[in-house]
């Protein structure tokens, strides 16, 4: 188990870390699949098409948003997405005082 | 002396345990999934249920127990290993197997009996069975179907890797006989070396006629016999 | 310290303002007695444990009265009502523990979540007692699958329910699904669980012990469900629902139970409550009152999910998956290396004292200081009159010979049957067990849809558990006495035809608003009718469930006591399923007086109307013995109860088993008319027996002056009634199609 | 049933809509939980929490933004998420030529 890089976060920044997990294109996606057949059989005829993942929130304590977005990306990798049928994307932002807009 | 791994969530291993034990006659016993020295053991099966509440996926936290490390190396060292619906998940996640499974695409739990076709007699599990003997197995999960990338699909198929596949009573594979849109009708996938085995149905269940069939003892058999030396 | 009688309760007003009692459901009167019991006005804890203690759920203020009818005792009875679960003797020094539960108006507000929780709550209420869980049952109740709410309310609470059981690894083998228009907007949700355990090591819930320690093991404590069980009491739920709602965690219950079967076989722990209505409130001061002793905790040391939380939510949050346990002193160490290991918690949050207050504090300050007694013996009761409703009597008088003459004058026998087929109320419940793991724990010898009642062997045994859960609430709302007689006769009957020895009864009541007079003459009625029938068929009660108020404005619900049963197998290879072989000779054992009252046909045709069939409860228990012992004997392998839809669909539904048809060969009294074939009555199970064994089935039937009809011949791929026949294969497809053929 | 306000989409803009559905907060969220207790058992110590939910990806044919955005919440009103126990956002972006940055 390798150590994450914010051990001590006695000091550290609170960050706000949106991971968004999606079904890698061209792997089949029943969920999608059955939740568009759902909003169509309810008119909502200008629905193509609907993709269906996960979305973590994380709070997490550290340096910098470059620390955190380093340490997210390393918790995909190695947890919270599975390469072989799922991508990631990551978005963090600070928390508190200095909380940055959206 | 066969291990059976208990992780936080596994529901399946007193069955296992009493399958092989008292059902087949062999030594075994449960093992904590914190445990690190497996030296002692001559089979290692990762039972079925739903480690760590399935949160995230199916197995996905359970790869990082304690005990999955010492499990590569005992199947690096060709020390039998398998991995019934849980414990098939977990091993794909340790990337002890190929592929993934995911949701059934019915999007629905399913527990019923089922009929698989033995495609592949050189295992560590099936080499007492011959290629081409169906088998009627109980399924019970919610995420078995089998997902690989078309690479990864052609290579499992072309090194013989398809241990068992949905089919009809008779034999043939039908869209109808797939019970959770697994590719190819996949129901169960060696590693390269046939000694790591992972298999959505679930062999523990069929071993008394009592309860609705035997036709698991062929999964179990062979790898028991053969540790059922005096230990 | 007897209850006292109040008269009828001021009925709470909606301006709560200057009457706090009234935010959690108290009556002024009931206040009242509240300050004249203290002494003094209750403080906002105390009032709020008053107001959860003293509520229809945990009180049981309209039913308690009723209760000294049921019969509850009998040799093979270990534990009677009073403790979390009964338990029932099965031989090899075994107990059965076993319970139904319902959880009716949170699964109407949410209904994956309310139906999960239910199964989180009823399977604690059994491990508590030490037994290790190894059977559930859901008995479900919705409106009409055609409206979209009712759907999404049956889909939800079906996933909700498999989600939970099959995380536990625990067995979903049976139960039973009805639809109708009084269940719009009031579903039934009911979950039983049957535990078994060593007769001697059955633990109960009984705090004893001056010093000993008061510790919460399991999930931390949040907001869920604040008020859940004052909720249940308010007519209507969703006007009240304030609480957040309980979100269940089956796989820290699978910890927690593990864990806590492993504490039962050390000697630390002395007693043993699961949190569930009325959360920390209700465990405290019922291990405190059944055990005659004081309790006294600390909230501030309850471990929180959310901060900011003070005593009184502390003290009424619902949060799943939390046990208290007693234990002694010295074994604290002992107690927690186990827990531990099962990546659990537990805190010291206090200890039994011996003065029979309950005492809580947060941190420093004094919050409660109350005699256990005043939460729950001097609950009031109440028995408010009761009067059957006006249009009861001229409902029972319905002509529906006639309404059913006509509704079928078109049709052919076989038209009628795929009509039967077809509906919800009868169709193959395939689709709902399919999605339970009903093969986990490798026990189960009948699985669901295969027979009357599940089969569970008994691992290292030679025996078996035969369990049932059913309740023809239509036959209840007819005639409340003669629909729960029938009820306890039904369940037992399917018990019996199993091969199994009814033991115990376990029961959820499940009706309207009991102060109105209509709602306190069902309730009493279906109590008297169920101890009735349990008395003359020996078999007493051992535990049971309340839910009141479900209703929505004056339409009540069906009146619903869903009954469970447990038998025993002394051999578990002696078991009877409803499949038969090509060649069988299909015999009905017992009565074959039937009617159209309250039956399928007739609420097809339009109503819920007409007499009830009425039973004789003598010819009942003959019948079962009857059957049980060819079972036993080894002499018959196949039965089946004459249920919903009569004899047709019971003999269609046994052909679809086996995949072989049915030839009738006379035998009817009336030739073979719509009445004989889908006429509805008690007492009457059918068999298949082949040639071989004729000879001796008829014998052993002759020398009981059992009345015993042969119908036909197993075998063959058509239905064939009289002159009449449909395709298997047809009839079974549209069968197969009821529950989602209303999917419009 | 409403219809829905993109009937005919024949000369519609394409809209790339993001729903993302979160349990609500104070309610119990064992899978977040779990997750969590993954992390840290991979020593990544500076997870305070998680919060698990849904990401939705849509694409969506509409008149304007508002028009899909209107859509979007009617459906995640009727379908998209349960209003006792989830709260949901939602993102609407142009597709195609007009295809805006993030
Ligand atoms: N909600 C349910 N959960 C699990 N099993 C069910 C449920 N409802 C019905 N079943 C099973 O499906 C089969 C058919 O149900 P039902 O028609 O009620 O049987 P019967 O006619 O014998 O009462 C039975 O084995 C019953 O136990
Ligand atoms: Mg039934």
């Amino acid at each position: 188990m390798g150590s994450g890089t914010t051990g001590d976060h006695g000091s550290d920044q609170m960050w706000s870390v949106q991971v968004t997990v999606m079904p890698k294109p061209g792997i089949n996606d029943p969920q999608g699949e059955a939740i568009r057949g759902g909003l169509r059989s309810l008119d909502h005829a200008g629905v193509v098409s609907v993709r269906a993942g996960k979305s973590l929130r994380l709070m997490v304590a550290g340096e910098s948003r470059e620390a955190v977005e380093r340490e997210a990306a390393l918790m995909c990798d190695r947890l919270l997405a599975n390469p072989v049928i799922e991508t990631y994307e990551i978005h963090v932002e600070p928390v508190g005082d200095g909380e940055g807009s959206g | 002396m066969i291990a059976i791994v208990t992780f936080p969530g596994s529901n399946g291993d007193a069955d296992a345990l009493h399958a092989v034990r008292d059902d087949l006659g062999a030594p075994a016993r449960l093992v904590d999934y914190r445990e690190t020295d497996l030296s002692g053991f001559d089979a290692v099966i990762l039972p079925g249920g739903f480690s760590y509440g399935d949160a995230l996926r199916c197995g996905a936290i359970a790869r990082f127990a304690p005990v999955i490390e010492p499990i590569r190396a005992f199947a690096a060292r060709g020390g039998p290993v398998l991995g019934i619906c849980n414990g098939f998940q977990i091993l794909t996640e340790a990337h002890l197997l190929p592929g993934a499974l995911r949701r059934n695409a019915t999007l629905r739990f399913h527990c019923r009996w089922v009929h698989v076709r033995v495609e592949s007699a050189t295992t560590a599990w099936t080499d007492t069975v011959e290629a081409g003997t169906v088998l009627r197995l109980p399924v019970a999960h919610g995420d078995g179907s089998f997902v690989a990338g078309a690479d990864v699909l052609a290579e499992i198929e072309a090194n013989g890797q398809v241990v068992v596949r949905y089919c009809e009573p008779d034999g043939t594979v039908s869209a109808a006989s797939n019970p959770n849109g697994s590719a190819g009708a996949i129901a169960g996938v060696a590693n390269r070396a046939g000694n790591v085995v992972g298999l959505m149905p679930h062999p523990e269940r069929a071993v008394d006629p009592l309860l609705g069939g035997e036709d698991g003892r062929m999964i179990l058999r062979g790898v028991l016999e053969r540790t059922h030396v005096a230990s | 310290m007897s209850p006292v009688e109040l008269t009828a309760p001021v009925v709470a007003a909606n301006d709560v303002g200057e009457a706090p009692w009234r935010e959690v459901a108290l009556s002024d009167d009931e206040y009242a007695l509240i300050v004249d019991l203290l002494g003094r006005a209750p403080r906002p804890v105390e009032l709020g444990m008053f107001g959860a203690m003293w509520s229809e759920h945990c009180g049981y203020k309209h039913s308690r009265p009723h209760f000294h009818m049921l019969p509850t005792e009998a040799p093979w009875v270990v534990q009677g009502p009073g403790e979390n679960a009964g338990a029932v003797d099965v031989g090899d020094g075994l107990a059965a523990v076993f319970k139904v539960e319902s959880h009716n108006h949170p699964s109407a507000v949410e209904p994956f979540e309310g139906a999960a929780t239910g199964v989180g709550g009823i399977v604690r209420d059994i491990f508590t007692m030490g037994a290790r869980p190894v059977a559930i049952l859901d008995s479900l109740r919705f409106g009409p699958l055609t409206g979209g709410r009712n759907r999404y309310l049956f889909e939800n609470v079906v996933a909700g329910i498999g989600g939970y059981g099959n995380c536990l690894g625990i067995p979903t083998v049976g139960g039973e699904i009805a639809f109708d228009s009084s269940y719009d907007g009031n579903p039934l949700v009911n979950a039983m669980c049957v535990g078994v355990v060593a007769r001697d090591e059955l633990m109960r819930a009984r705090a004893t012990g001056t010093g000993n320690l008061i510790i919460l093991v399991g999930a931390a404590t949040g907001r869920d469900g604040l008020h859940g069980a004052t909720f249940a009491s308010v007519s209507d739920p969703e006007a009240s629902h304030r609480g957040v709602v309980q979100v269940g965690n089956p796989f820290l219950e699978k910890l927690l139970m593990e864990a806590c079967l492993e504490l039962l076989r050390g000697d630390d722990v002395v007693a043993m409550q699961d949190l569930g209505a009325a959360g920390l409130t209700s465990s405290l001061v019922e291990c405190a009152s059944r055990g005659d002793v004081g309790a006294e905790i600390d909230v501030a040391l309850v471990p929180r999910r959310e901060t900011g939380m003070n005593a009184y939510e502390v003290m009424l949050s619902e949060s799943q998956e939390r046990m208290l346990l007693v234990i002694r002193p010295g074994g604290v160490e002992r107690v927690r290396d186990i827990v531990e290991r099962w990546s659990l918690d537990a805190t010291v949050i206090g200890r039994v004292t011996d003065d029979g207050l309950v005492r809580v504090r947060d941190g420093a300050e004094s919050v409660v200081e109350v005699p256990a007694a005043l939460f729950t013996d001097a609950c009031p009761t109440y028995t408010p009159d009761a009067a059957e409703g006006p249009d009861a009597a001229a409902r029972r008088a319905v002509d529906v010979d006639a309404m059913v003459l006509a509704a079928t004058a078109g049709e052919t026998a076989t038209d009628t049957l795929l009509r039967l087929l077809g509906s919800p109320n009868v169709g193959s419940r395939e689709p709902v067990w399919s999605r339970y793991d009903h093969t986990i724990q490798t026990s189960t010898v009948v699985s669901p849809g295969a027979g009357d009642a599940a089969v569970v062997r008994l691992r290292g045994t030679g025996r078996a558990l035969a369990i049932s859960l059913d309740c023809n609430a239509r036959l209840c709302y007819l005639d409340p006495y003669e629909g729960a007689m029938q009820a306890v006769a039904e369940a037992t009957r399917n018990v019996s035809a199993a091969g199994g020895r009814p033991l115990g009864i376990t029961n959820c009541l499940n009706f309207g608003n009991p102060r109105l007079p209509a709602g306190a003459f069902q309730l009493r009625e279906a109590v008297r009718g169920m101890a009735d029938a349990c008395r003359a068929l020996g078999v007493p009660v051992v535990s049971g469930n309340v839910s009141l108020y479900n209703q929505t404005g004056d339409e009540a619900v069906l009146p619903t006591p869903t009954i469970g049963v447990v038998g025993v197998l002394e051999d578990v290879r002696r078991h009877a399923t409803i499949r038969w072989e090509a060649g069988d000779t299909v015999i009905l054992v017992g009565s074959d007086h039937v009617g159209f009252g309250g039956s399928e046909i007739a609420a097809l045709a339009g109503q819920v109307a007409g007499a009830p069939v009425p039973i004789d409860l003598g010819l009942e228990g003959r019948v079962q013995s009857a059957v049980r012992s060819l079972v036993e004997r080894g002499l018959v392998r196949t039965a089946h109860d004459r249920g919903l839809g009569g004899l047709a669909v019971a003999l269609a539904e046994m052909a679809f088993a086996s995949d072989a048809g049915f030839t009738s060969e006379g035998g009817l009294p009336d030739g073979g008319s719509t009445r004989s074939w889908f006429g509805e009555g008690p007492s009457g199970i059918l068999i298949a027996v082949p040639g071989t064994g004729l000879d001796a089935v008829l014998a052993s039937l002759g020398d009981g002056e059992m009345l015993s009809r042969s119908l036909g011949t197993a075998g063959g791929g058509r239905l064939t009634f009289g002159d009449r026949s449909v395709d298997l294969a047809m009839a079974r497809d549209v069968w197969r199609h009821a529950l989602s053929n209303t999917e419009r």
